[in-house]
């Protein structure tokens, strides 16, 4: 009898570590708590830095799954218990068992609206970067809410990284070459248009991320350096950001017609009931603790309990995908052993 | 100091220099602020070292002020470096021998451009022949005249009569050198050394029992830079470069500072007379500021010649402390007198910096 | 001393050699925060006193960790303690407690 | 004895005591007319108007309830009081029965102090007397009565917990010393009067069975003597103790009551007053309890009864100023009524950081015009949410308002009074006192406590000053805007300088009582906590805030309330950033919300908060 391995969360990770292990012929029960697969980068337009479509990714992600998923839509894990070495999970109200379990639940977007004298969710024009994709997917451009195109675009980076205030110390890696990407794309769906980027640092840490820093500056997007302080709502939904220019030392002021607000990765609070169950406990940003961070990066503390993608912190999609492939070998070593 | 290093990148910048029949170009600077030194180089190849090397009256100015000015055209430029080329071939010589360091910078960039651009060259050659009609070749062989001096430290030290160490402490003397911007900063390869490291002063000092001081404004222009000098009211930037210098070497207590660059030579030893007055700080402990040597004067020294013969006299910082330190014998009561004995008179004397008369 | 015409030129440059660093010593020993600036600038911008002057707290700091201390302090007098760049700093720095230490150290001086 | 002898009698060890008392009398007495020779002419006038008028029965009554029953101290904890009020007022019967029992027995014959205070040594046998048992009974009651006191102060040192204390203050040598002398005095005048009444067969039901218990098995006639010169040395002691130690309170107390009565208050710097207060702290600790910065973060040496003994004896540390948040929480709670708030301002005076001139580059600014002006103040502007819907419901009212400062303001010069820095306060106030006149408001509402304060306090404008909540209510009251009460449970937040502050308590909570249910927590109105962010002290780090709003906010929350209703922007930001899981609104969204006919319905960030939270599930 082929054993069964169950997988929380049907994003990029989940994904790929169900066809792994269908590969490897286990029988895999997959749970998604929304009504389709894909996660967040499902919901996005574009992805960086080659700016290919989210839906090609996902799309082929999804073809290469065959019939040895067992695919759960819109199936919130309540609970996981441990039963004579191995699991049940309980979803909907219905439990299976599973011999092994790979946490893959990933990331939320930071709730922007609790930087509050950011305005989200209080100004009409400030949005965060997921409604911009949304937008971009919808519209192939930024709106204002009425209806006119945006000439003026501010991209304020780390909302919800690197602020004790909102209790998210770390920086959430993939906001800044996002921010990039999405101004550039502002640039070429409005062309007349003057896109401003409010940064502290730009972490251009991956292949090709660097090249699309040039491409913005090439095609005309500003770089301020200084931190988005309060912003007020003025004539027509604009929007008054304040800044210093730190470069320039000068503190400066800026009305725009759309603030889009590059939030961050947080870790999702349902996660965290599931780690109880399993008695993991979360790292100090809030996310799964893996067991060694340079060894066993997809291992948890609770044997036969596997994790990938960005529920232990901020990952783009190759590092989920690298951890997917890492996760589903791991599986099969544990299985294999028993 | 990781003296393998240096040595590693002096190895790496190892350059040709000829052995004999040198074609001897002088320098504007040199030749009217320094004339001993000149002479003492031809003396000290012909006498000392026994080599034939001859100069034409009709040879002019490389025209490399004008140029770093913008007030001389490069085709101009060319044109006149390519005459002075048809005069030396004119002679039947072959390695080419500057005296300055702007030359040198010069006749570097120019070769290295026909040899990208050889349209370059052929135009060139079409405005020397329209002009002059003359023709002319390439030198088979470019060497500064501190190469030279470099190529010869060790002859030079063997016929040496004194050594570069303090005749009081017994310790070698600590020596600064300065090498002039155009002679490695632009075409690395084309310096002995580099220019990073340049080994072609420091050879020299080495060779003759110093110590090279390397204190971190080494590389740092003297302050000349054309421009900045030849304006008055932007003097200002060029004695600013010279006084970053003195102030980083200060620390270091050196007993002369050693230049290959004519134009160098004379910033470093007239500034600190200009901030002797106009600051009244001196940097030595004694208010005598830094002598200040040609490679040359040093050579000429090392040999035994005469200080006045070689013309230190013309330094505004006085060379006489590092004279007794040398242990060198000289008679005071001829430092103003003229080559046939003449009485040349006493310049007038500074406020801040100390003056032997 | 003579007039030639020209002088030499301030220097510009900050010499760590030689710059007075007690100020910073004191201070990040008092109130330990002042090392965790990131120098975002969030708190110059939301500066009541920055609106009408060209005070940056963030520039006072870093003035002070080059020893500039006199310019700091002199900056630090257009401060009116009103509290909202500590809101804003992401770093927790503890603003209002740092300009008193710098205005405390004028006292002293 | 002969009680009818005109020869008055004595006895050695009667000194101790006696040179005591005499000397604590003629230094109180020398002290206290000191005190009101120090005081201004202005203030004499007041004690002299104030003396004759009813003012002083009412002080005399204030005494007594205070100063011996300790009405206040019985408030805060029952058993607390009753060991307070067992010592003082028991002491006190003690001495008035003395007096009159020995008046009684000397057939109303002027005795020397001495006698009432040791009449069992020189009348051994009271009981053969006419109701001489009346008397030995009372006093042995009395005595008892002193002794559970004292027991209990015995059983306090160790543990203070069920006294409601859960700090007790850290005494200095000479305090101990003193209390050493007071805690002996009553069991020594138990054992001397046991010895006694046992080997005359006397006393009343407790010395009488404790000194005959005791000679059944001690030789007691050796103790006679030693016991009566201990207890005299004991009381003897104390008095000279007194004026160094903490116990100068006893007597000062009654001075400040009358003080108080007559209308003397603390001035903008230390005064003679402040001196009177200084001594009338009996270091009794409640302030220390009252004090987050203590039951919080466990710093428990700069509270308020530290500074004043500090003040008394010797120069406070920086550290000991600056410590308090300035929430005025152990002001409302202090027995003795002491104005702590006003000497700690005082004393952050001292050190003047600004210049005179500090503020001189604000020029040529102006606020917009407005009927109606509405201040967001500085961190106002942190907090949009508020400003919004506070004026999205002036819209719904139809006032004609104005944002005045909506593109920046001036500090309002609190920040810089909570700190010390008068000086400078006061130029940032007159600056902004002229901004404001100009811009020709009839009506000045902030939503900002902390200007709301200073606005109140020092800045004398001629137009009405009000706090958000207050307007809202007055607009509710006139019906310009109506709510819509729901479900809601929702617990107010009295921010310090709203509450304690401006005594504004009861607004907030009408007009929150007509959004929901409203739930009082354990400590509110003037009891409430503060949320951390407290601008009145700048020497505790972030941290530490957090912990603090963390604790006064799981308290706040503690009853299940949907939302902690706050009224400051400061508050909000500080519960904010120590909570996500706490749903925090300021007054005016909460009543955003609740508008009726809100029919273009500007989402607030409260109900925001809500939906996000549902997409997220």
């Amino acid at each position: 009898m082929s054993k069964t391995v169950a997988i929380i969360g049907g994003g990029i990770a989940g994904l790929e570590t169900s066809i792994q292990l269908e590969k490897l012929g286990y029988d895999v029960t997959l749970y998604e708590k929304d009504k389709a697969l894909g996660g967040h980068a499902g919901k996005w337009d574009r992805l960086f830095p080659n700016r290919r479509h989210a839906t090609e990714v996902i799309d082929s992600l999804t073809s290469r799954i065959k019939d040895k998923v067992q695919i759960n839509l819109a199936a919130t894990v309540n609970q996981i218990k441990r039963e004579n070495g191995s699991f049940l999970v309980e979803a909907n109200g219905k439990s299976q068992k599973a011999d092994a379990i790979v946490l893959t639940t990933g990331f939320e977007l930071f709730p922007a609206n609790k930087k509050e004298e950011y305005g989200y969710g209080i100004f009409e024009n400030v949005i965060t970067s997921a409604e911009l994709e949304s937008m971009f997917s919808s519209n192939g451009k930024p709106l204002m809410t009425n209806g006119n195109n945006p000439a003026k675009v501010a991209f304020i980076h780390c909302v919800g990284s690197r602020d004790e205030k909102v209790n998210r110390p770390y920086c959430s890696k993939v906001c800044c070459v996002t921010a990039v990407k999405q101004a550039i794309e502002v640039k070429e769906a409005i062309p007349t248009s003057d896109v401003y980027c409010f940064y502290m640092d730009l972490r251009m840490f991956g292949p090709g991320y660097e090249d699309l820093y040039k491409e913005a500056q090439v095609k005309g997007v500003n770089f301020i350096r200084g931190r988005l302080s309060e912003t007020s709502e003025m004539e027509g939904g604009r929007v008054l950001i304040k800044a210093e220019d730190t470069l320039s030392s000068k503190p400066l002021k800026m009305t725009v017609d759309m603030v889009v607000l590059m939030v961050g990765m947080s870790p999702l609070p349902s996660t965290e009931k599931l780690l109880k169950d399993l008695e993991i406990t979360p790292n100090n940003d809030g996310f799964v603790q893996v067991k060694d961070y340079h060894l066993e990066p997809t291992h948890t503390e609770a044997d036969g309990v596997f994790v990938a993608g960005a529920c232990t912190g901020p990952n783009n999609i190759t590092d989920s995908v690298n951890a997917a492939h890492t996760a589903a070998l791991e599986v099969h070593k544990y299985l294999t052993s028993e | 100091m990781k003296v393998e290093g240096k040595r590693k990148i002096w190895s790496d910048y190892q350059k040709d220099i000829a052995y004999d029949r040198f074609y001897y170009v002088r320098s504007c600077i040199r030749q009217t602020v320094w004339p001993g030194a000149e002479n003492i180089y031809l003396r000290i190849l012909r006498e000392v070292l026994g080599k034939e090397v001859i100069e034409s009256e009709h040879h002019t100015t490389c025209t490399g002020i004008g140029y770093h000015t913008e007030v001389v055209p490069f085709e101009t430029l060319q044109t006149v470096v390519a005459r002075n080329f048809a005069l030396m071939q004119d002679a039947g010589f072959e390695n080419y021998n500057p005296s300055c360091v702007t030359s040198f910078g010069i006749y570097t960039e120019i070769l290295d451009t026909w040899h990208h651009f050889p349209e370059e060259k052929q135009k060139t050659r079409d405005y020397l022949k329209k002009a002059t009609g003359r023709e002319f070749e390439e030198p088979k062989n470019l060497a500064h005249t501190s190469d030279v001096i470099y190529k010869f430290r060790n002859e030079i030290s063997e016929k040496s009569k004194y050594t570069l160490i303090n005749k009081v402490t017994g310790e070698p003397l600590k020596v600064v050198d300065h090498i002039g911007c155009h002679y490695a900063k632009m075409f690395p390869a084309k310096g002995v050394g580099g220019a990073e490291y340049p080994h072609v002063l420091a050879g020299l000092v080495e060779a003759w029992g110093g110590e090279v001081i390397d204190y971190p404004e080494r590389r740092h222009c003297c302050g000349f830079g054309f421009r900045q000098y030849l304006v008055q009211a932007n003097r200002g930037y060029s004695i600013s470069a010279s006084k970053k210098k003195f102030e980083s070497m200060e620390s270091f207590k050196p007993d002369f500072i050693l230049t290959n660059c004519p134009g160098c030579n004379f910033f470093m030893d007239r500034w600190q007379y200009a901030l002797a007055e106009m600051e009244g700080k001196t940097y030595d402990e004694n208010g005598n500021g830094i002598p200040v040597l040609t490679y040359e004067e040093l050579a000429g020294l090392v040999l035994g010649f005469d200080p006045w013969v070689i013309g230190l006299q013309m330094h505004q910082v006085d060379v006489e402390p590092l004279l007794v330190k040398m242990g060198i014998d000289y008679d005071p009561n001829q430092k103003f007198k003229g080559i046939n004995g003449k009485d040349l008179g006493l310049p007038e004397s500074p406020n801040n910096l100390n003056f032997i008369k | 001393m003579v007039n030639f015409g020209y002088t030499t030129l301030p220097t510009h440059i900050h010499d760590m050699d030689k710059a007075d660093l007690g100020l910073a010593d004191s201070i990040s020993f008092e109130d330990s925060s002042f090392n965790l600036c990131i120098a975002c600038g969030s708190c110059t911008s939301t500066c009541t006193a920055g609106a009408f002057t060209n005070f940056s707290f963030r520039q006072m700091c870093h003035q002070i960790k080059r020893g500039e201390n006199s310019q700091a302090i002199a900056e630090s007098e257009k401060c009116m303690l009103c509290g909202k760049c500590t809101l804003a700093c992401p770093r927790n720095v503890n603003t209002r407690n740092i300009i008193r230490l710098v205005r405390k150290a004028n006292q002293t001086i | 004895m002969n009680l009818h002898a005109v020869q008055i009698p004595f006895h050695p060890f009667v000194l101790p005591f006696t040179i005591g008392l005499i000397f604590l009398v003629f230094y109180i007495v020398g002290k206290w007319i000191y005190w009101v020779s120090q005081f201004s002419w202005e203030d004499k006038k007041k004690i002299i108007r104030g003396f004759f008028s009813l003012k002083t029965p009412q002080a005399i009554w204030e005494v007594f309830m205070e100063s011996l029953l300790h009405r206040k101290v019985f408030r805060r904890n029952a058993l607390l009081g009753y060991m307070h009020m067992s010592l003082a007022f028991g002491w006190f019967l003690l001495i008035v029965f003395g007096n009159l029992e020995t008046r009684f027995f000397t057939h109303g014959r002027i005795n020397p102090p001495y006698i009432p205070i040791f009449f069992e040594f020189f009348e051994h046998d009271l009981t053969s007397l006419d109701y001489g048992r009346f008397f030995t009974f009372t006093m042995d009651l009395l005595l008892l009565f002193v002794l559970s006191g004292v027991g209990l102060a015995y059983f306090k040192r160790f543990r203070s917990k069920p006294l409601g204390m859960k700090n007790t203050t850290k005494h200095s040598t000479i305090d101990r010393l003193a209390l050493t002398a007071l805690w002996l005095i009553f069991p020594l005048r138990l054992l001397a009067e046991s010895v006694t009444a046992g080997l005359y067969d006397a006393g009343g039901f407790i010395t009488n069975s404790i000194g005959t218990f005791m000679m059944t098995f001690l030789p007691i006639q050796h103790f006679y003597y030693p016991s009566w010169w201990a207890y005299s040395i004991a009381l003897g002691a104390f008095f000279v103790f007194i004026p160094f130690t903490r116990y100068m309170h006893i007597p000062t107390e009654i001075l400040l009551i009358f003080l108080r009565k007559y209308g003397i208050v603390e001035k903008a710097i230390h005064s003679t007053y402040t001196q009177v207060e200084l001594s009338s702290c009996s270091r009794c600790g409640i302030c220390i309890d009252a004090c987050q910065l203590g039951s919080d973060l466990g710093i428990v040496s700069t509270q308020s009864t530290y500074l004043i003994k500090s003040i008394r004896y010797d120069q406070p540390t920086e550290k000991l100023i600056d410590s308090c948040m300035a929430c005025t929480r152990c002001d409302q709670l202090c027995p003795v009524g002491i104005d702590i708030a006003s000497i700690r301002a005082n004393e952050r005076k001292m050190i003047q950081l600004f210049q005179e001139n500090s503020y001189k580059y604000i020029n040529g600014y102006e606020y917009k015009k407005a009927k109606v002006a509405y201040f967001a103040g500085c961190m106002g502007h942190l907090t949009p949410s508020v400003y919004k819907a506070t004026l999205a419901l002036f819209k719904k009212a139809g006032v004609d308002y104005n944002f005045i400062d909506r593109d920046g303001s001036i500090c309002c010069g609190r920040p810089l009074q909570l700190a010390g820095q008068e000086d400078a306060a006061k130029q940032l106030i007159e600056k902004n006192i002229k901004l404001i006149e100009n811009c020709g408001a009839t009506v000045l509402v902030t939503s900002c406590p902390i200007c709301a304060k200073v606005f109140t306090d020092s800045y004398k404008l001629k137009i009405p000053i009000y706090h958000h909540s207050q307007y809202l209510l007055m607009l509710a009251k006139e019906k310009k805007l109506k709510f819509e009460k729901s479900d809601l449970q929702i617990t107010y937040h009295d921010p310090c300088e709203l509450g304690r502050g401006l005594g504004v308590y009861d607004e907030p909570r009408e007009l929150l009582g007509m959004a929901g249910k409203l739930i009082e927590s354990a400590n509110s109105r003037e009891n409430s906590l503060c949320c951390g962010g407290s601008l009145g002290i700048t020497n505790i780090s972030h941290e530490q805030r957090n912990t603090i709003a963390s604790i006064t906010l799981s308290e706040l929350a503690a009853d299940k309330a949907d939302v902690v209703a706050t009224a400051c922007p400061l508050c909000k930001k500080t519960f904010k950033s120590a909570s996500e899981n706490v749903r925090i609104a300021d007054i005016s969204e909460i009543m955003l919300d609740a508008v009726q006919e809100n029919a273009n319905k500007i989402q607030s960030e409260f109900v925001q908060e809500k939906e996000i939270e549902t997409i997220h599930n």
